[in-house]
């Protein structure tokens, strides 16, 4: 806690916890019937989208995958419009067309979410290349699984992204897993990402994903490498999945994962963590005021959500094309 | 003995890789707890991992992959949980799959089954539910089939494995959980026939995939309600060229409405009904329907995809137009197929 | 002054890019000495290199890629050299330039056009010289052109450009180095609506791309020859929705013909005169003919593609056909149209 | 020449000398107008597949791509079959379906050329596969260019391999161009082929491409640590064309390479430095003899496919199903 400045701390917790209690509170209110969609949620995984958030603005680009609600918050996405969207209503960020898997808030460069595994890739590449072009100093985020290193279109697209030496920033939360797969089924034994993100062309990071000050130091090098154009950065932040691979449970009593490696990682809960640290310091007040506060805003976000409307059924014939002709 | 058709899947599997050692079964989680909606179940335990794997996720090398296999005579049957991810893969379909046989003048065959499961409801949206069949059906060299009954997963899904030709196996999520009694048998017509299910005197729907439990219902329906009967045929192999069956009930009937799962612009049927009227004597005289969806992608919001499917009531709707009969009553779609996102019951999403 | 399909394609570009600076050209080989064909000749020169560039071969990224450039307000003209490579980017095409728009509810748009040559003859065989343009042509949220004029090369391609959507620019290799007058300008309608050229009273000739010349070339040996005048449509805009001035032709003709360079089973034109009968009056009694390539993949050799294209005399055959006339004599196919696996003079192949 | 066998280097050279003949006289021949269909030459690159030669057997497998010619003869394909396939003939390899870039002699494992770039790369990993499963020892080559090391189905398929530990063996004929696109436009500046390959998960070898000793030297280890059983091996051999990317002539005017880049290659032409070698050697009678013999053989294989008659009209329809319904 020494040598880190306690503010960046408490911040950092407090993303952490947003994130958590937003996904929590949708996995408890799953049930109802009213989230008519598939949702893949992140709770275990808040560091490294926690960490980014501090590091990124809205200027700077970013897409994500099936597993996005992080990665929206983080970016600073509107989370009334998240829960609406996932309720499928008018008032949701893609008008009730896109449910949980296509999130997107361009008011602050959350350029969307993909449900097909390594297909936004390639967009986060382009937007690089569009942040290149503009000289702004934008970066532009990837968020990725470690399944989607599987895709050639992961590939592709970092061999592009270091031809024209991009602002792109590839940022991998390996969470060991692609739905009950274990990496050993679809990728070599010992491989590295970071060796074969750098074979590739990508000046490349790894850090603790389960641990927020870490995911915030190594991401602090990474935004700092690629915001100083010098190219495509990769980062790996290990960290783990608690629920299900979709959907609102746990899903434990499956066995593709073993119980102790569950527990160990349970115990390792980034949160728990970051909250022990902050038991000693003077901002603890401030954390619990602040989760009061976020409880409100979570409620708010729900009630918000159940109080919007359906969208109107013309609209989904409407905006295929962006003129109608 | 009732079976599901997830289960129907799993025994033609199974039984393939009996009978043929050569028979190999790949997909991202083909040796899961769940196995695919239950459709893998226990064949890595009986076949052993080097006949029943996982794979990366790497749609397109993979169906390549499988090409290899199949051209030094293995028989892959790949799987993908949804369609959508395998457009990934079109160029190994359809530049090396479909063609391999006939661009080396006929000195390999390529013997590969692809399933594909095609999702609807709950949320799919736009890039989980396309029923993108006419994608396969257009090129040459490729053979498309849609089971509609447990016994066409079981039979269908066989004969597929044992063609010595790349088939597209086009299964709808929707079906998995029909029951029915099977006849453990198939033979290579199951491939290219149409099958009359239910015969009629009014009219004849020629319904693919889900459409078929659907038309059934819709003619059971019609029977009671308005004493109207319908042929019903099962639209299983997805081609353009009309079936012996299918040409004897519309010269029966001269009323044809075809169900499929598809877009308008992506149904094969506008194909079909031009051949039928070129083959038929006084063709154009013939009375076609074609039922689709719209030409939108789906959206995700179940308030936006309500009204959006076709099923018995749509079904029934379109006959009583093509029959000038009132429709009016028979069936209300509000409380009686509710909720309109889910197959039933049994489905307890998300996925 | 006269220019080339290509120099049209090449002036497109130049002017859009002088118009708009966030237009960007690239593509394998766009900045090579030949230039795609002559298509991209000298734009790197008044460019630059950051807005006209080589890519490396990784077609489904960097489709992908150019939906990330025209989500942050750049737009992106890809070219490929063939169509048939293009089918290792469907999942980006599909799955994400043509809903991107839609699935985030309006909030993007994704301003992309993606050229793709179509080949045929020289031996281009099963993976180059595919015409596939119903891949494209059923997905919602896509425009699919098929410029069949000199005139359309450089306007549509202008009006591709200008779209806010994503356009599939579909461009026939033979098409390359027809000659013609234009008239620099163009309009949003380019995208989206057919052209009567010729004007008759016989038959309604509806033909796009490459079929167009052809057709223009039939009629004038029909007319010369047996008095028989046709209506003649630039089908540049690849859609099943009848237009304005096809409707009218077809309401005065009562007869048409299609003439498209997919394969049967892939053509558009079975939908579209599904729409016709339903939308005409006394609809079913409109003789329409579809002109297609037949349901094969396209041969190496050119002793087998001898006879497999359609050109100026399938279209007078199926013309003579429609009307009862004989046909024998008109044209002689052997001597007249040799050798049939080249445009013309001009092309010195391989490529 | 001391330490390394009279009689092999006889023999690559002997190899070498007929691929390139056998080329040279298609470009002779295609003004002619009768062969019909797009070439892409191996002039220059005879080294590699030449080597290769000696180290496989019939029973191995091998794919390629649209530059296949060299690929194909040095596997034991079948040389009247290959002329004939370029004439569009009946006795062609592919009965004139397929045309140059689609050659196959399954009798000696090889296993057919694609004309979409990458696109046989899977295929070879799945022929690999199957000498897997078969247990016979067999191996899988995979023929590639330096453009194919951009596509998706090169890094999804050397993954898949390193994972089920197949034996293939990538042969990269790194050429440095893709059509007139240089690698500087394509790839990162100072891109290591190998390094790139290894970090996906294969072992890697490489040579002189332009020397066949060495491309033996190098292929003669790849071979044995590919059949052993270790898993993918990948090569890469920097070699040269010395023609138009397709087509029968040079198009050196074009200036897409630099002239004396050309001439420093075409110095460096694997088959003169061969000749060299062997001029001071009890074998060179041996040699000037074959070469006669070639002669003659080329000839033949020529005379064949001009004689050979046309493929039956009906025969475009057929073949589309393995069995017609
Ligand atoms: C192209 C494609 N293939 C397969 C799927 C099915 N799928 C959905 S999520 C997922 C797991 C991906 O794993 P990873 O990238 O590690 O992300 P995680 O779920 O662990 O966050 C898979 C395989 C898909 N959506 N798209
Ligand atoms: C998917 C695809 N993209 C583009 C092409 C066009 N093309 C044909 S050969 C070639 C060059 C490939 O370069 P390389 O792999 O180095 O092989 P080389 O020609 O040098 O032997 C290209 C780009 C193609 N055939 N397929
Ligand atoms: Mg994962
Ligand atoms: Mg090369």
């Amino acid at each position: 806690m020494e040598r880190f400045e306690g503010s960046i701390q408490l911040e950092l917790l407090k993303r952490m916890r947003r994130i958590r209690d937003v996904e929590l509170r949708i996995a408890e209110e799953y049930s109802q019937g009213e989230m008519r969609c598939p949702v893949h949620l992140s709770v275990g995984q808040e560091a490294p989208s926690s960490a980014l958030s501090l590091l990124v603005y809205p200027s700077d680009y970013a897409v994500s995958t099936h597993r996005g609600h992080a990665h929206y918050l983080a970016k600073g996405g509107d989370l009334n419009a998240m829960i609406a969207e996932i309720y499928g209503k008018e008032t949701g960020c893609s008008k009730g067309k896109g449910g949980s898997m296509h999130l997107i808030d361009t008011t602050v460069g959350f350029m969307g979410t993909s449900a097909i595994v390594g297909n936004s890739i390639p967009t986060g590449t382009g937007l690089a290349h569009a942040a290149q072009l503009n000289k702004t100093g934008q970066i532009s985020i990837i968020h990725l699984g470690d399944g989607a290193i599987e895709e050639g279109s992961f590939y592709e697209s970092l061999n592009y992204a270091a031809v024209k030496n991009l602002p792109a920033l590839y940022l991998c939360e390996n969470n060991f897993y692609s739905v009950y797969s274990p990496l050993n089924v679809r990728q070599p034994k010992n491989r590295d990402f970071c060796f074969l993100a750098k074979s590739i062309g990508a000046k490349t990071f790894s850090g603790d994903g389960n641990c927020v000050i870490s995911s915030y130091k190594t991401l602090k090098q990474a935004v700092k490498y690629c915001r100083s154009g010098k190219g495509p950065t990769f980062v790996e932040l290990k960290t783990y999945r608690w629920l299900e691979h979709c959907g609102p449970n746990n899903d434990n009593e499956l066995g593709y994962r073993e119980e102790r490696e569950i527990e160990y990682w349970m115990n390792n809960d980034p949160i728990k963590k970051a909250e022990a640290r902050l038991r000693k310091r003077p901002e603890k007040d401030h954390y619990k005021n602040y989760c009061q506060a976020l409880k409100k805003e979570v409620d708010d976000a729900f009630e918000f959500a159940k109080l919007s409307s359906a969208p109107d059924i013309q609209s989904r014939s409407k905006t295929i094309f962006s003129t109608e002709q | 003995m009732k079976i599901t058709f997830s289960k129907a899947i799993n025994f033609a599997i199974r039984d393939s890789m009996r009978d043929d050692n050569k028979v190999i079964c790949m997909g991202l989680g083909a040796t899961d707890p769940k196995g695919v909606f239950g459709t893998t179940i226990d064949l890595e335990k009986e076949f052993g991992s080097k006949r029943v794997f996982d794979i990366p996720t790497s749609e397109n090398a993979l169906t390549g992959i499988c090409i290899g296999l199949s051209i030094a005579g293995y028989k892959p049957l790949l799987t993908h949980q949804r369609l959508d991810f395998a457009l990934l893969s079109l160029d190994q379909i359809i530049n090396n799959a479909a063609k391999a046989h006939y661009m080396y003048g006929g000195e390999i065959c390529c013997p590969l089954v692809i399933r594909m499961i095609m999702g609807r409801g709950w949320g799919q949206g736009p890039t989980h539910s396309q029923n993108l069949q006419m994608l396969f059906a257009g090129i040459p060299g490729l053979r498309v089939v849609m089971p509609g009954t447990v016994q066409d997963a079981y039979s269908q899904l066989r004969a597929s494995i044992n063609s010595n030709d790349p088939v597209i196996f086009l299964e709808h999520r929707w079906l998995h959980n029909s029951e029915s009694q099977v006849v453990y048998d198939f033979s290579d017509q199951d491939l290219v026939t149409q099958s009359l299910v239910k015969s009629g005197e009014d009219i004849t729907i020629l319904a693919c995939s889900y459409m078929l439990p659907e038309a059934i219902k819709a003619r059971r329906i019609l029977k009671e309600k308005l004493g109207v009967t319908a042929d019903i045929i099962n639209f299983r192999s997805y081609r353009a060229i009309p079936d012996e069956c299918l040409i004897k009930s519309i010269n029966k009937t001269r009323k044809l409405i075809v169900a499929d799962t598809a877009m308008r612009s992506f149904t094969i049927a506008d194909q079909l009904s031009n051949n039928i009227r070129d083959l038929l004597i006084d063709g154009n005289s013939i009375d076609i329907r074609i039922l689709s969806m719209p030409d939108i992608p789906e959206p995700t919001s179940h308030f936006l995809t309500k009204g959006l499917y076709n099923d018995s009531y749509t079904i029934i709707s379109k006959t009583c137009e093509l029959l000038s009969k009132d429709c009016r009553g028979l069936i209300n779609r509000d409380t009686e197929l509710k909720p309109h996102d889910v197959p039933g019951e049994w489905f307890k999403g998300p996925f």
